[in-house]
């Protein structure tokens, strides 16, 4: 019956796409292709000079396309490609949606004003040439030779692209294509040091043995969702929740595994093994772009996750988030305590607040959702500050991050060492910085969700976090400086212009925060 | 005709494939067994090497101190990069009249976004055999 | 034809025990007992290259396993894209990264195979406990036909799906494809273009400054030789062999096997046999190769 | 037989593959460790998608056969970048970063 092989099949209608609401996403990969175009083309000196340009026009360029959709965008949000029957798409186009991109953009850009600096260390921080085998007489050569492998912008566009896919993702598959997109390039960059190659490349196959680890969990209880609610749309999901027939058994092994894959990503409580070595072994400003704008993405996920898909299971998930939350704030605690290497003890400064990010994560009012909002707007403005002032402090074999060359840094510079004290104020929540702020919003929120004995957990382990912060202000203040200690070193301009919007951003958001938790508070997710 | 095989599992289709495969694989042992039983022995040095026409391997093995040919990663790389853009191309290809236009203009710029790691490659000079 | 094909797609569907039959039962119960191995195998064996054989044999029963399901397209992708480029890609690197690394037996967080042993019993458990007592009333729907194009599964069904309900995720694959690519150019190539690519004449010019060893080529096997494979010696003026035109290789190899067995072969049939011999007795030169290898 | 037994198969191959990741402690051998998980996972979204009768599972598996591959290209990338680095692919020679 050949006829029957012949069949005309009815047209498919095109799918709706509403090109406005995603074309900031569209301009980041756009910008991203282009980069690696560049890298084709131009002649090696070229490179840099036009890359930045591009990159930068790239997100400047996604940032004024996303204040002019926010300028008239529904109320309430929609959802893209949406297939013809559909009722939702895989692109949801929100308030946390909005704000999210807004967040990315902004630090996105601070962290590759901070990866394209040149004049820290000649040819910035990143190798010339990856390919080459370290260890070798020609990596020290390297060292020297003021190159820089520039694919490093284009692989940053990238990882932001896919991360503002991935707090957009209506759908779980969507999420996780999201997930690799901004993990890949992540992974590599981690390995690009110039200085202490094998440290760098370390970091980065540690990175990704346990991101790849962990995405296959993430996948598994995608697949036991779909088994579930025979879809994996988060809607449908949260239909199917409310009245399946199917045993519940596999839903609460899904949202497990899904919701792991999501704490590792944010680095929180037990998932956190990777951050301190990945933080100490990358190059500092991936280490910054990596903690700021990865922890906006892995929560923003996680908030969407939690309040569209996993919402009616809410019971379920609660006690053992709970539990998280309060293991990953002990964990950063503690253990930052004992940290003698300064990025070590911001990572595990990361995991503390990953925690206290988990307490407004699971706090599934409005208030909840605009305060954990907030909360990863200060804190990836203050992170990257932070990174670009460590970035800063170098000795004869690059940045000098061990605890004990700070001592006394205050004579040596005083900008620099008020700078540092103001951020690490800020982490630690001191009243008129964005930390304290945003710790507010977020306990309070939970307080009204009357989660009392968390919010007092939460308070114990930020006053000890606070310790750790202020033994560093009291070494940079009131010890002795080494006498061959490290110099500092004064900024080009766009580490500089970094650290300045970090600094002015935790300062701002200190005094007057109503602007930014409007912003955050005027809708939810798209049902 | 389909409808039966859909009904039967799908199973009765992938009869003359298995038998093809069996047909495939006997030869294969066949040719591997009989060999050494019918043919004569005749060894001599140069047949122990790796090319009987007289080159030497020039890179000795990584056991060795020799140095890793890494540049071949490229090569597979590329191999797995088209090897997926094969595989999409096919659903695209059977489902082509349902989806029409706009699946072409889809599939155009997912090819074109392909090509653009392998113009990279190409411009630097990666698929150079030196 | 069609009408009693729906009765009997109807009557199969009666009691969801019949949707798997028999055929496919006995093709479980053969790959999956294989995979199973496949991946036991794999964790198992020391050597990394036998590992990755074993996980081969698991792909595969994956993907006959697919086909098995009703979803032919995917079993040969499976095959196509995991034993057939991403196995190649594995064993490559293991070639010529970690061909005889074997795992070593020592322990260096204590205890830590047991702990990631009972770890491993204990998920199995509860996820297989889980699942088992979760499914038992699973009715297995017919799935849609994988060789109706218009209408069915198989791949363009799957082409209409990805062009409608999943086109953000298809473009953003390309995406990905873009940053492995990037990653593989950044991490394995070298840019050698950094200096120009040494002439013929730099060459001569280097050799006789004193960079290389040699002057000239290395000694080919000469006028009178029998044959140009690397293991015919050159031979000296005075008729004794070149030593640097012996292959470093060759004479580095087990002999005494070698050795042994030619003098099997050569024993019996030496006058028809010695392919290097042009002429059928062993000229001199011929004897003298002979005794100086010995 | 019903289906479920090919997501019990799934299931028990997932968690030989998560033991595989723990145990073995070449990173080639621990990454392909994590490939099988990835299989084991299609396999179980085929056999859903076979169990809704419908084809989401499979455009979903053949999107993570997608990724993987991807994901192999960089992993195995930067696994030989560290092994010619330091001669060894042992997780345990990767431990500068311990204190």
């Amino acid at each position: 019956m050949p006829q029957q092989f012949l069949a005309q099949g009815e047209q498919l209608q095109v799918p709706a796409i509403d090109f406005a609401a995603v074309l900031p996403i569209l301009i980041v990969f756009g910008a991203a292709s282009i980069g690696v175009l560049l890298e084709a083309f131009l002649p090696k000196h070229q490179r840099w000079s036009s890359q930045i340009a591009l990159s930068l026009t790239g997100i400047v360029g996604a940032g004024i396309a996303l204040a002019a959709y926010i300028s008239d965008a529904p109320e309430g949000g929609i959802t893209t490609f949406m297939a013809q029957g559909a009722t939702t798409g895989a692109i949801a186009v929100d308030t946390p949606a909005l704000f999210l991109w807004g967040t990315l953009l902004a630090l996105g850009l601070a962290s590759l004003l901070m990866i394209g600096d040149r004049s820290l260390e000649p040819g910035g921080a990143f190798i010339s040439q990856a390919g080459l085998q370290s260890g070798g007489l020609q990596t020290r050569e390297q060292a020297n030779v003021t190159g820089m492998q520039t694919e490093i912008f284009p692989l940053t566009l990238f990882a932001l692209g896919g991360m503002m896919t991935f707090v957009a993702a209506n759908d779980l598959l969507t999420m996780f294509i999201a997930l690799e997109v901004l993990s890949l390039p992540l992974y590599l960059m981690a390995g690009l040091a110039r200085r202490r190659r094998l440290l760098s490349q370390e970091a980065a196959v540690k990175y990704f043995l346990l991101g790849a680890f962990a995405s296959a969990f993430f996948l598994y209880g995608v697949a036991l969702l779909y088994g579930y609610a025979g879809s994996v749309k988060l809607a449908e999901i949260a239909a199917a929740t409310a009245g399946s027939s199917a045993s519940d058994t596999l839903l609460y092994a899904g949202i497990g595994l899904v919701v792991v894959g999501l704490l590792f990503k944010g680095s929180v409580g037990p998932f956190h093994t990777w951050t301190p070595d990945v933080y100490q072994g990358a190059p500092t400003p991936v280490t910054g772009f990596m903690a700021a704008c990865t922890k906006v993405a892995a929560f923003g996920g996680m908030l969407r996750v939690l309040t569209v898909a996993f919402e009616p299971a809410s019971w379920e998930w609660e006690v053992p988030l709970w539990l998280i939350a309060v293991i990953s704030m002990a964990i950063g605690a503690i253990f930052g305590l004992t940290q003698r290497d300064l990025k070590r003890m911001i990572a595990y400064s990361s995991i503390a607040h990953a925690g206290f990010l988990v307490v407004g994560a699971m706090t599934l009012t409005e208030d909840g959702l605009s305060s954990t909002l907030f909360y990863l707007l200060a804190y990836g403005f203050t992170t990257i500050a932070v990174f670009g002032v460590i970035s800063l402090v170098r000795d004869a074999n690059g940045e000098a991050t061990d605890l004990s060359s700070w001592a006394g840094l205050a004579k040596r510079s005083p900008l620099v060492a008020g700078v540092f004290t103001f951020l690490l104020l800020a982490l630690a929540g001191i009243p008129l910085t964005s930390g304290f702020i945003g710790k507010f919003a977020v306990f309070s929120a939970a307080l009204a969700d009357g989660n009392a004995a968390l919010v007092v957990i939460a308070l114990v382990a930020s006053a000890v976090a606070a310790f750790f912060y202020l033994r560093v202000v009291v070494l940079m203040y009131f010890s002795e400086p080494a006498a061959e200690g490290p110099a500092v070193t004064v900024p080009g301009a766009f580490t500089t212009a970094a650290i300045t919007l970090g600094t002015a951003a935790t300062l701002v958001l200190g005094i007057v925060p109503a602007f930014a938790l409007n912003w955050a508070s005027a809708g939810g997710f798209v049902p | 005709m389909p409808d039966d095989i859909a009904a039967s599992g799908g199973l009765d289709a992938y009869l003359p494939l298995v038998m093809l495969l069996a047909l495939s694989f006997g030869f294969a042992v066949f040719s591997v067994a009989i060999a050494p039983l019918v043919g004569p022995k005749r060894f001599n040095k140069a047949k122990s090497e790796p090319y009987e026409c007289g080159i030497e391997p020039s890179p000795q093995p990584v056991a060795g101190g020799g140095r890793i040919p890494v540049k071949f990663y490229l090569t597979g790389m590329l191999f797995i990069l088209f090897d997926i853009e094969m595989v999409f191309l096919y659903p695209y290809a059977v489902a082509a009249d349902a989806v029409g236009m706009f699946g072409f203009i889809a599939v155009t710029i997912f090819i074109v976004a392909i090509t653009i790691p392998y113009v990279y490659e190409w411009a630097r000079g990666g698929l150079e055999w030196d | 034809m069609t009408s009693f094909s729906q009765a009997a797609v109807v009557l199969a569907q009666q009691g969801g025990e019949d949707v798997v039959g028999t055929g496919e039962a006995i093709a479980f119960w053969v790959l999956g007992p294989l995979a199973l191995a496949g991946g036991l195998g794999m964790i198992f064996v020391r050597n990394a290259v036998h590992s990755a054989l074993w996980l081969v044999v698991s792909m595969l029963s994956f993907g006959v396993l697919y086909i098995v399901q009703s979803a032919p397209f995917l079993g040969f992708t499976q095959i196509i894209v995991y034993t057939g480029a991403v196995m190649m890609l594995f064993l490559f690197v293991l070639m010529m990264a970690g061909r005889d690394s074997a795992d070593s037996m020592v322990e260096v967080l204590r205890g830590q195979r047991l702990l990631a042993a009972l770890f491993g019993i204990g998920f199995a458990t509860l996820l297989v406990g889980a699942l088992a007592r979760s499914l038992v009333n699973v009715q297995a729907q017919v799935p849609p036909d994988p060789y109706d194009p218009a209408r069915g599964g198989g791949a363009g069904g799957l082409g209409r799906l990805v062009f409608t309900d999943f086109l953000f995720a298809f473009e953003l694959t390309a995406a990905l494809l873009i940053v492995a690519a990037l990653a593989g150019i950044v991490l394995a190539y070298r840019d050698r273009r950094e200096g120009p690519k040494r002439s013929q004449r730099d060459l001569v010019e280097a050799r006789f400054r004193g960079e290389y060893k040699r002057r000239s080529p290395q000694p080919g096997p000469g006028v009178f030789a029998t044959g140009n494979s690397v293991a015919t010696p050159a031979l000296l003026p005075d008729g004794s062999i070149a030593p640097e035109s012996l292959s470093e290789l060759i004479e580095s190899t087990n002999t005494a096997r070698l050795i042994a067995e030619q003098d099997r072969v050569l024993g019996s049939q030496a006058e028809h046999d010695d392919s290097r011999a042009l002429l059928a007795g062993e000229d001199e030169q011929g004897s003298e190769q002979e005794g100086e290898r010995k | 037989m019903t289906p479920t037994y090919y997501l019990l198969l799934s299931a028990l191959l997932f968690a030989i593959g998560a033991v595989g990741v723990l145990v073995r402690r070449n990173a080639i051998v621990v990454f392909m460790c994590i490939e099988l998980m990835l299989n084991s996972v299609n396999l179980s979204l085929v056999t859903f998608a076979r169990i809704n009768g419908e084809l989401d599972g499979q455009v979903m598996a053949f999107f993570v056969m997608v990724v993987a591959a991807a994901e192999v290209v960089v992993g195995l990338a930067i696994i030989m970048a560290i092994f010619r680095a330091r001669r060894s692919a042992s997780v345990d020679d990767t431990n500068l970063l311990k204190y």
